[in-house]
């Protein structure tokens, strides 16, 4: 008789049953989904972008599709804090489902105000800080590609809180296992990567930008080699856990990610096409598992064999 | 700003839908005929599915279509071709499976009692109101556009309710020559103030125009506005529409959530601040 | 009557009859397509990656499909300088198609030497400096992401040939326009981008890289909404043409590159699905320009509205 | 270092063919009939197409397959389907159209006058030599290998050309039980010093071991290398494969140009300096 292999991973201080997350910005702040997906089911829910105050995002249209992919320039629409905290936390609140707030500031100084609000919130499991956005303007862009600010964001945002800190790093970086090890040094719980990709489309015949914001961030199964090897190299750099995303659309991409360093993963753009992928991502995980006779995930992570 | 959730509705479903029959439906537009018995019983006017289509890989998300008709077993779709999605969506066989996520977003209120319904359609906003005329208790008008005669749907079937309608194509190929709107006048301008309540799909223009005539009449017109769609159940943010909120200003709604029908006086009209 | 859209561009000297030239490393050295394609109807022939000596490249596999990619790590096998001029330039000699070649080195000494023995050769059209190529290891990788490196290398180079010059910028950078910048500051006739994107692919059952080399690029209608991107970037930023590719599988994409403000384009990984692509582009074109009324393709380059 | 360009042979098409028929053959193969009157008539034996398939989005190149027969007008192919490409080349219907490239590489020579041929298949193997067989001036012998008697193609149609077929399955469900390299060795020890002229396609173990006969009895061996491929014309460097140089080392050949075929002396094995 075969024991039930054990899914559960350590992110620092943060336990999950399963290693699968739904990433920011895919699957709202809870309720979207609900009627589908029994939340508790999944390793955590990460919730879209959140800012100290509400903010509109860009103009319509803010999605366009591509070649395997799609790009979005939502421009971290969001009810603010408070909105937050008032429309959702209650609802969310009532599952056994770790919650991870998605953070940004348009200042170093508002990641810090918005990592502290959350520190005092009962119910949130982690923040993770969203330097990587390329859909902000407003000097935003380079937190996640200038590797000073980088860095002061998160001494910032770890300053302002001592819940789990997880810097979601920049894809569009010509060495990203630096920008890991700053998080490190910076006493960062965890990296996740990537964000969404810088990327642009065009109407040819109108010659005019596709999208309300002109240019926005490539996600879904496109992105996925390249997402695979930055995790691969950035979990390579750190000690601390890396969780992996880009292109998720079941446990075969999960796996490689866990193969190639990461101690969990999130989808994204796959809950839009269908929303059961997360579960049926843990199940695929189980399933890999008990086939090849592997007691716990963790085994599974990092062990690409050069 | 999302708005906070709407009240209670039917759990939308994910179903793996049989193709139970497809076939060519007036002139440019197709019928898809779907079993699917957990989303058909659930399915509200105005109410839309969210359909995985073979497609190719330059067509990853779902595509969005009103329902047409529903019973206990059965979804139906009317659509035309004009893309990626709905090309691949052609070659769909009796038999095949196809996932179907729904019943999507707030359809219309059921007539109020003591107006009379008037449907405005364009293109296949006949298909979204279809429903709405099947399901009111009183009979009313209707009236229908497009260029030409290939473009107007439904007559015969809402005729076969009891409803009056009045088709105008631009080429004059079906009912009066000229746009949906100016039969519409000339029909209001002989109603004297009897009460009214408008339904509307169709083009934006069109939608609007009709918004700006129940509004001077204090009537209230359901329009439902079709935008490109993301995800279809309000998670990612894409297909937004600018309404009144309630302290003066404006609000980004999501056209699959809090939509697709609004009433034509929450809606903040390009150009309006 | 209309008049005959002119599809000519200029490339700093150098003319080309029409913008739509084909990739390095994807057409080979001119033979291996000619039974399909006319090379005379080319706007440019970029030949496989060229180094002083002749290089084995990467043990095999060396290319894996993707979602609508693919990641290629053929590691710059080519027959040395030597070796081009004595198989394949006479060859191409018999064709009037502008031969562009492209080099590497290990050392900037040795970019330098390649360009050198170039310069004196008759029938080259200009020289483009592969300094992105994500194969290469001993160094050469930070070529195209080290921007001190990049920076020397070109100049290395520039100072080695008076043929026109064209750097062609590596896809992960934090700042595309810097690269460009410094391109045409070191005295650049043109900038050519996007080369593959570092990528990585696992065999999750046997927990292995596909790939001989581990990592590898990634190439293909994938990355296309990457490249306008960046393509828009750099062009945007400098005076001197860029060369748009990345993902061009018809005229469509390669509109949109002209459109984003490239002066020409290439084709890559579509000749490797549909070989006529390059020419069926041509025309694809020439059909734009008379829909739209157009004299020139010129007027479309950079002529995105925002 | 790719190899000069090797002499001269037909220049290959780009044909767009018409699906003429596709039926089952053999329990788990398939034929493909491609009316595809350029290509067909400049096949020669071992040589192959380039087909482009109706692949999902995750199989965007094209996918090489041996020409099993040849005529003025049509190229066929047999296959089995075992990944995301040839997946989707089942639903393949009479009439589509599909893009072809070919001939492609070099095929197996004709046999040596004097020389018995001996034909060496395993899996799909059959169907890159039976050309060789149909067209040899010369009857020889064949030896066919599988896991069992479904993997065994095309033995009623050598034999119709007068050949001698020994089967052979590891299961025993045909011919004699065993690796088709033990028949072969059985009747290789009754053949004294004959003549012989080897021609193999199948997996690597088999053609090494095919070499190995040939090079200890001092005749050529002509096999047929299938690596994955990109181009299939000789520009990507995909499907390389050592082979000895000239000057002693080695060097890579492109199986789609240089190859498929080679001859089992040129090859630098696995482990080989
Ligand atoms: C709530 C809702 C209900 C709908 N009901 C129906 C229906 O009953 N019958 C029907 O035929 N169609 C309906 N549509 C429109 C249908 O969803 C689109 O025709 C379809 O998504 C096009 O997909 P495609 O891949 O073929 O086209 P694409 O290749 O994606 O696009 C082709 C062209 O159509 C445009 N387009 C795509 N989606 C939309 C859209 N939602 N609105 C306007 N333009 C669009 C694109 O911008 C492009 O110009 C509805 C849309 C919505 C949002
Ligand atoms: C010169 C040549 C001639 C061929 N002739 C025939 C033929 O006559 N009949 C036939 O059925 N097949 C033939 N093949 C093999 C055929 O090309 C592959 O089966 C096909 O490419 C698989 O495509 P897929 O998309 O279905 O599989 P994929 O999803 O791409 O792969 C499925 C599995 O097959 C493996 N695979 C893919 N291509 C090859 C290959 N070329 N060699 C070995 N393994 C591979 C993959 O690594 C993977 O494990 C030939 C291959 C070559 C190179
Ligand atoms: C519509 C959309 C909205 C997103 N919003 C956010 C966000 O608010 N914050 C964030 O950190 N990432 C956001 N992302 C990025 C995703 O969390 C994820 O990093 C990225 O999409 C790559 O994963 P995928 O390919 O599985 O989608 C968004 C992505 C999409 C597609
Ligand atoms: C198989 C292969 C080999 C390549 N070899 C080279 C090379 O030798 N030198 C180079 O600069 N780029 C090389 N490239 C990159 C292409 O020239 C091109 O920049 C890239 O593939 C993006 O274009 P595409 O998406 O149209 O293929 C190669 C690409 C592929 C797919
Ligand atoms: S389509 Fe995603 S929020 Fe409406
Ligand atoms: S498959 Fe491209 S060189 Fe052989």
């Amino acid at each position: 008789m075969s024991v039930e292999p054990d899914l559960s991973v350590a992110l620092g201080p943060l336990r999950l049953r399963n290693p699968v997350m739904v990433a920011s910005g895919t699957f709202g702040y809870g309720p979207e989904y609900a009627d589908l997906v029994d939340l508790n089911r999944l390793g955590a829910l990460v919730v879209k972008g959140i800012s100290l105050e509400p903010w509109a995002g860009n103009p319509p249209p803010r999605t366009v599709e591509t070649a395997s992919g799609l790009i979005n320039a939502i421009g971290l629409q969001n009810p603010g804090v408070d909105g937050f905290l008032r429309t959702y936390l209650p609802f969310l609140r009532r599952f056994d489902v770790p919650v991870i707030v998605n953070i940004w500031g348009r200042t170093v100084e508002e990641y810090a105000a918005v990592a502290r609000r959350f520190d005092a919130v009962e119910g949130i499991a982690a923040i993770e800080l969203n330097v990587s956005c390329p859909n902000i303007k407003e000097g935003s862009r380079t937190f996640g590609t200038n590797p000073d600010l980088f860095r002061r964001t998160v001494a910032a945002a770890r300053a302002a809180t001592r819940r789990p800190l997880i810097p979601k790093l920049a894809p569009n970086v010509g060495d990203i296992a630096a920008y890991a090890r700053m998080a490190e040094e910076e006493g960062a719980d965890a990296v996740s990567l990537i964000n969404s990709i810088p990327a642009l489309a065009v109407d040819v015949e109108t010659r005019r930008p596709v999208l309300g914001n002109v240019t926005g961030g490539l996600s879904g199964p496109a992105i996925f080699p390249i997402a695979l090897k930055l995790v691969w190299e950035a979990a390579r750099a750190v000690r601390i856990p890396a969780i992996g995303m880009g292109g998720i659309a079941g446990p075969e991409q999960a796996l490689a990610f866990l193969v190639a360093g990461a101690s969990a993963v999130a989808v994204g753009t796959a809950n839009f096409v269908h929303p059961p992928t997360a579960v049926e991502t843990v199940e695929g995980l189980r399933a890999y598992l008990r086939r090849h006779g592997m007691g716990t995930i963790r085994e599974l992570v990092g062990s690409l064999a050069l | 700003m999302p708005q906070g959730e709407a009240g209670a509705r039917a759990p939308m479903q994910l179903e793996e839908a049989v193709v139970a029959a497809h076939d060519p439906f007036a002139e440019i537009y197709r019928r898809l005929v779907l079993e699917a018995p957990r989303i058909g019983p659930l399915v509200q006017p105005g109410q839309f599915v969210h359909l995985r289509l073979p497609a190719p890989a330059d067509a990853i998300l779902r595509r969005p279509f009103s329902v047409f008709k529903a019973d206990a077993r059965t979804v139906h779709v009317l659509y035309k071709a004009v893309g990626r999605g709905t090309l691949a969506m052609t070659r769909l066989a009796p038999g095949e499976r196809l996932s179907v996520l729904g019943p999507l977003g707030r359809g219309f209120p059921a007539p109020t009692p003591g107006r009379r319904p008037v449907l405005v359609a364009g293109g296949y906003g006949m298909a979204a109101l279809y429903l709405q005329a099947a399901r009111a208790p009183q009979p009313g008008v209707g009236f229908v556009g497009g260029r030409s005669a290939v473009d107007i749907l439904c007559v015969a079937e809402v005729e076969a309710l009891g409803w009056r309608l009045y088709p105008a194509t631009e080429d004059g190929t079906l009912g009066a020559r000229g746009r949906v709107t100016d039969v519409l006048d000339r029909w209001l301008a002989e109603q004297g103030d009897a009460p009214l309540e408008f339904f509307a799909c169709g083009p934006n223009a069109m939608l609007r125009a009709v918004a700006e005539r129940a509004r001077r009449r204090d009537a209230p017109a359901w329009i439902s506005m079709d935008r490109n769609m993301g995800c279809g159940v309000g998670a990612c943010l894409t297909c937004v529409q600018k309404v009144r909120d309630p302290a003066g200003g404006w609000t980004w709604a999501r056209c699959c959530r809090e939509g697709p029908v609004f009433e034509g006086r929450e809606v903040v009209w390009e150009g309006e601040p």
